[in-house]
């Protein structure tokens, strides 16, 4: 389906999502910038046209193509952001926020703390990841639990459309610095559109599929995996809730909470390796607020413990899959 | 020679009235440590007096300066209040930043004191931000980096330097080389000035002796012109030399003994002093007064901050982020 | 006491037993180098000493001060490392990791992975940290769940004299990438000795005290501030049992799910923020392999969700103190 | 011009058998890669042919070097199999990374290609560590660190030559300026050329015409032997062109046609081809059958690489440590 037939329907990707969310927030507000590598419509609008048009339309000085010298992104960010304006700085892959740490985590986390409130850093860092396209072991990592481990700093990572409009405009209006994550293999997907101006509020997880049984958190490409299984589920007599967290910090407690209260199981399931993932802050939380409520030990599904292989069956056993999904919930519902 | 910026007596006794007053805070600071009455890590910017008040005599309130850990004396300079200083150097509610930065970490917008980084090298990727918003609003605001010698080694002052010269940013680098990183002397790190890298950007790069009012004044002024008429940046690499080890209470066994006490010898701010009286701009009497203000101002601020509350726990949780936030 | 007089008795502090493990290994092996920032004699062996006298013993080829770029460092262990060396890399704070965290993550950690076992990192990278001497937001971060949650790196923090020089000894020894973590202010601290050439396994933990009501789990400076609470439970009729985790990558479940086993209480203590921190992996992993069997639910403490604060007052409470650990056991213990 | 390095007649056989292979196999790759027998990210070198053709000439097998994504070239020259290069592109086991690198991170330590970095600028510090090595071995082995136009702005650039001329280290640092980074064009990003940077560490920086053969020889060779003479490191900039978009299947609208079209009339590999023959070094038919024998090599390569099998799903707990280790 062409672009324009798609919107005629109200459908959009996430892509093209991201890319109105940061015209929409360009057009109504002179604060709002954009730079990264490869971001201007001199070269095409970003590796992948996330940005395509954007230059054209809101000018280079404003949309700006920068050397590949993440630091200097990153501060330059964090600079302008201190003197009124709204930066949305692009990190391309997530990987390639470790030559940036410093300026994220010790300077745009900290500054609002560190000056008693004086100054704060209204910053968006947009980056991609995520497994699928073969690209090996330093181009798809989800890093997100070292963000949400860091104070000052908020995690989201959209899996719509319509949620990736709503939480970068959300992101942009944000007074603090947020780490938006792109999945890059379902930039392409297609789901209803947001209406324009809509605002998904930061810290709010959404449930997609209610059920009675057994509650699948799940975010970003997972989602996609996640899906399927329900009806997989179902067909087994087993109900699933799914839940996407699309905020990872501050992450949505009384949302995840109440779910597990209702369903008594909890299965959670990222792309980012397992161990001292995300899925452990949810499980330790959930095991504690639920203490002695809980039909069976809350489960985590997460990236194999190893960096990300480029041979296409190790990659695909990489991250979990339906199956993996459909299994780990019926070992939950099989406990009574 | 012959356009070489020179600043009036007015301005002189301005560049006069902030070297002493880094130079007392700074006696101040070591004193109020010793006798116990305040714990703090302190970097001493002793000896580097005159390179901040040169540069702030070129600056209005409103251009904004980054600063590192060792950077009372750009603050001063740049006119943060005694008061608000010292409260936050004693950690409480009435510092700059309520007690919660501390020594490193000092910002007082007010004065264009944008980030004090406790990082090396950082301080320069977020003054090109600050830069690059002057340079969309059109305001004619500029930029200052300071920086170490030791942080002319780091990434970040690469990346930086080229960003800031590709987008010609009104943005001036300023590397105060004291001859020391830490323990660490310059030229074990480096086999080159740091001036001579102003080159690899396409950016102009000066070395001028930063102890030298006549001519830091004139690098400084140079500089701050051409960034605020839209030239672009300018690197700085202004010598001086460190009096005090690395950090209160570092021994300095390291440090040549005849080196450090021949700088000592050649103190800029009696220097300077004695300057200002012979060629007429000022008497003793006159000096006398203005050093007597500021040790006023300083037995102030000090009490001032110490009898000060400590800020509350709460404030533990506030200022994470605009609202609160529950962990 | 002097130097001489405690080694006499068979004392010494962290601080020394760090040189110690660093000038036997130097002198056992030729493979052995150690580089960072002032740590030759010509700038007094460290910003603290830690590294005095080696130079000078061992040359300045082998012990070399580098400029201050903790990327080259970090490349620098690496590579030689390719070449059968066995570098100690220090990154002076381990807030500096964050300039250096491309070397580290995507590189030393991945390597042996990447190349299909060709070519191993066998590097230790030393970093001190901790709150307690006033330096503020960036200088005093617990940052080892970030390298935990990466493949490829092990992480050790050792809290006692003995233990430093064990692990340093193991963490040499070791084939991969070690991540060895120093708590600033307790290197001074007095206590027993290892004999020269001691080891200490990598992903052992350590029964200081054995108790039966509730398992405290500690590591780096938590477990000064556990000690004194034993006592103080104790006399309160609560019987604790201490454990030192010092290798938090690959941590020791089998102990750790022992000793829990039998408490049926667990309280996990870190420095490091709460939230994602390393206590929510061990918290999670606990409840999912004791599910049902514990009496409380697993408690963390651990720093305040904020940069670290300068403030003496407010640096006093980011962390967990004794008393705060003596009344979380106790709440645990109060669950029957 | 004197003391110019001239390649003789074997030395510039082998250099073209180096530029014949690599053109082939960029050839052969992107018709692998269009037939759908094989799915990788592909980064074509096509057109910086010369450049590692000539420094490898200049190596023993026992040298080093660092290389890029982009890096098929510089792994070709130096020596890597093509039957364990094509099983790894295509991700099996017989690959020289057991298919869990992959193209971006090719290790080959038998022929001294010890890493392949996909992170811009990383390939830098890494070939500092491999020089420090031979530094401390004294066994004369040099290391290259290859990397393009657009790593020269990034922080890991400046810290690997500062450290690699105050330590005077045996390392070339060779920038393959092919005048883009990805979509950007590289005067959008710097205002001078790389080569200029090298006085900013105190090291010789040359800008040499990377596609022809007897520049890049001496260039090559000069810094090759000053290195293993302990006289320190080189800074190289060759130029050339990427005769492709950044990446297989990106459309290169940004690339200016005429300056495309200039660079690939100019292909330098037909180019030192009729050399080869007007000199009389080789005549048409020696080089057809060089030329068929790299395509009987490659055809091999393709159907090993192609049959042989993907490894076990075990082998994602494999070479993550030493030793097996739980999760
Ligand atoms: C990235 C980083 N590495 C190391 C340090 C530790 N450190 C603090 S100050 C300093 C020396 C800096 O020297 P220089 O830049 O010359 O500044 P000076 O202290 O002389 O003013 C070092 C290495 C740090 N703060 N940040
Ligand atoms: C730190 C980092 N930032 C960004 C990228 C994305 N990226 C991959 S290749 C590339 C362009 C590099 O250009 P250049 O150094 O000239 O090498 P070339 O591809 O031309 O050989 C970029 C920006 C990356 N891999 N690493
Ligand atoms: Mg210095
Ligand atoms: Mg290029």
């Amino acid at each position: 389906m062409s672009r324009g037939a798609a919107l005629a329907e109200g459908k959009s990707n996430i892509l093209q999502s991201v890319n109105a969310a940061l015209a929409d927030a360009l057009a109504e507000d002179e604060a709002v910038l954009v730079l990264g590598e490869d971001i201007g419509d001199a070269e095409e609008g970003g590796v992948v046209g996330v940005t395509r048009g954007l230059s054209t339309r809101f000018g280079e000085h404003r949309v700006r193509t920068t050397p590949i010298s993440e630091q200097a992104i990153i501060g330059a960010a964090i600079g302008a952001s201190l003197a009124g304006f709204k930066p949305v700085a692009e990190i391309m892959l997530m990987n390639f926020t470790t030559v940036a740490m410093d300026m994220i985590v010790n300077h745009a986390a900290k500054l609002r703390f560190m000056s008693g409130g004086q100054t704060n850093v209204p910053i968006v860092i947009r980056t991609m990841t995520g497994t699928g396209f073969g690209s090996g072991g330093q181009h798809c990592d989800y890093l997100e639990a070292w963000f949400a481990h860091t104070a000052g700093i908020k995690v989201v990572a959209p899996s719509s459309p319509a949620d990736a409009y709503g939480l970068m405009r959300s992101a942009i209006d944000d007074p603090d610095p947020v780490l938006f994550i792109e999945n890059l293999p379902t930039y392409w997907n297609q789901a209803e559109a947001a209406p324009s101006g809509y605002r998904v509020p930061i810290g709010r997880a959404k449930v997609l599929a209610e059920g009675r049984d057994v509650t699948i958190l799940a975010y970003a490409r997972m989602i996609q995996e996640a899906t399927p299984a329900l009806a997989q589920l179902a067909e087994a007599g087993i109900s699933a809730e799914l839940i996407d967290l699309r905020t990872i910090a501050p992450w949505d407690r009384e949302t995840v909470l109440a779910s597990v209260a209702k369903t008594r199981r909890l299965l959670i399931v990222h792309e980012a390796v397992t161990p001292f993932g995300v899925g452990a802050e949810i499980a330790a939380t959930v095991g504690e607020a639920l203490f002695g409520q809980l039909a069976a030990p809350v489960k985590r599904l997460g990236g194999a413990f190893c960096p990300v292989p480029f041979s296409k069956p190790l990659e695909s056993a990489f991250a979990p899959r339906t199956a993996d999904i459909v299994a780990a919930a019926q070992t939950l519902a099989a406990h009574l | 020679m012959d356009n070489r910026f020179s600043p009036d007596a007015a301005t002189q006794l301005g560049i006069y009235r902030r070297m002493a007053l880094i130079k007392a805070n700074d006696e101040r600071s070591r004193k109020v440590i010793r006798s116990g009455r305040l714990v703090m890590p302190y970097y001493s910017p002793r000896g580097q007096e005159v390179i901040p008040s040169c540069i702030s005599a070129c600056l209005t309130d409103d251009d904004y300066i980054c600063t590192i850990y060792r950077g009372t004396h750009d603050m001063l300079a740049k006119g943060v209040p005694l008061r608000d200083l010292w409260a936050e150097l004693a950690g409480r509610v009435t510092g700059t930043c309520k007690g919660k930065g501390g020594p490193m970490h000092i910002t007082h917008p007010a004065s264009g004191v944008m980030v004090t980084t406790g990082i090396v090298g950082s301080s320069m990727p977020i003054a090109n931000g600050l830069a690059w918003a002057a340079q969309l609003k059109g305001d004619g605001r500029v930029t200052i980096a300071n920086f170490g010698d030791g942080a002319a080694n780091i990434g970040a002052f690469h990346e930086s330097l080229n960003l800031a010269a590709v987008w010609k940013l009104p943005v001036v680098f300023v590397c105060q080389n004291n001859e020391w990183g830490e323990h660490t002397a310059y030229d074990k790190t480096s086999n080159v000035p740091v001036a001579a890298r102003g080159g690899a950007y396409g950016m102009p790069g000066v070395r001028v002796d930063g102890n030298d009012v006549f001519e830091m004044y004139h690098a400084a002024r140079t500089a701050i012109e051409r960034a605020r008429a839209g030239e672009g940046p300018t690197l700085i690499e202004a010598m001086t030399y460190r009096f005090f080890g690395h950090v209160f209470g570092d021994a300095d066994g390291y440090m040549d003994k005849d080196r450090k006490a021949a700088a000592v010898a050649a103190d800029p701010v009696p220097r300077f002093r004695t300057h200002l009286i012979d060629s007429g701009i000022a008497d003793e009497a006159q000096l006398a007064a203005m050093e007597a203000e500021i040790e006023a101002a300083l037995d102030d601020a000090v009490d001032f901050a110490l009898a000060s509350d400590f800020p509350e726990p709460v404030e533990l949780t506030r200022d994470v982020f605009g609202e609160e936030v529950a962990a």
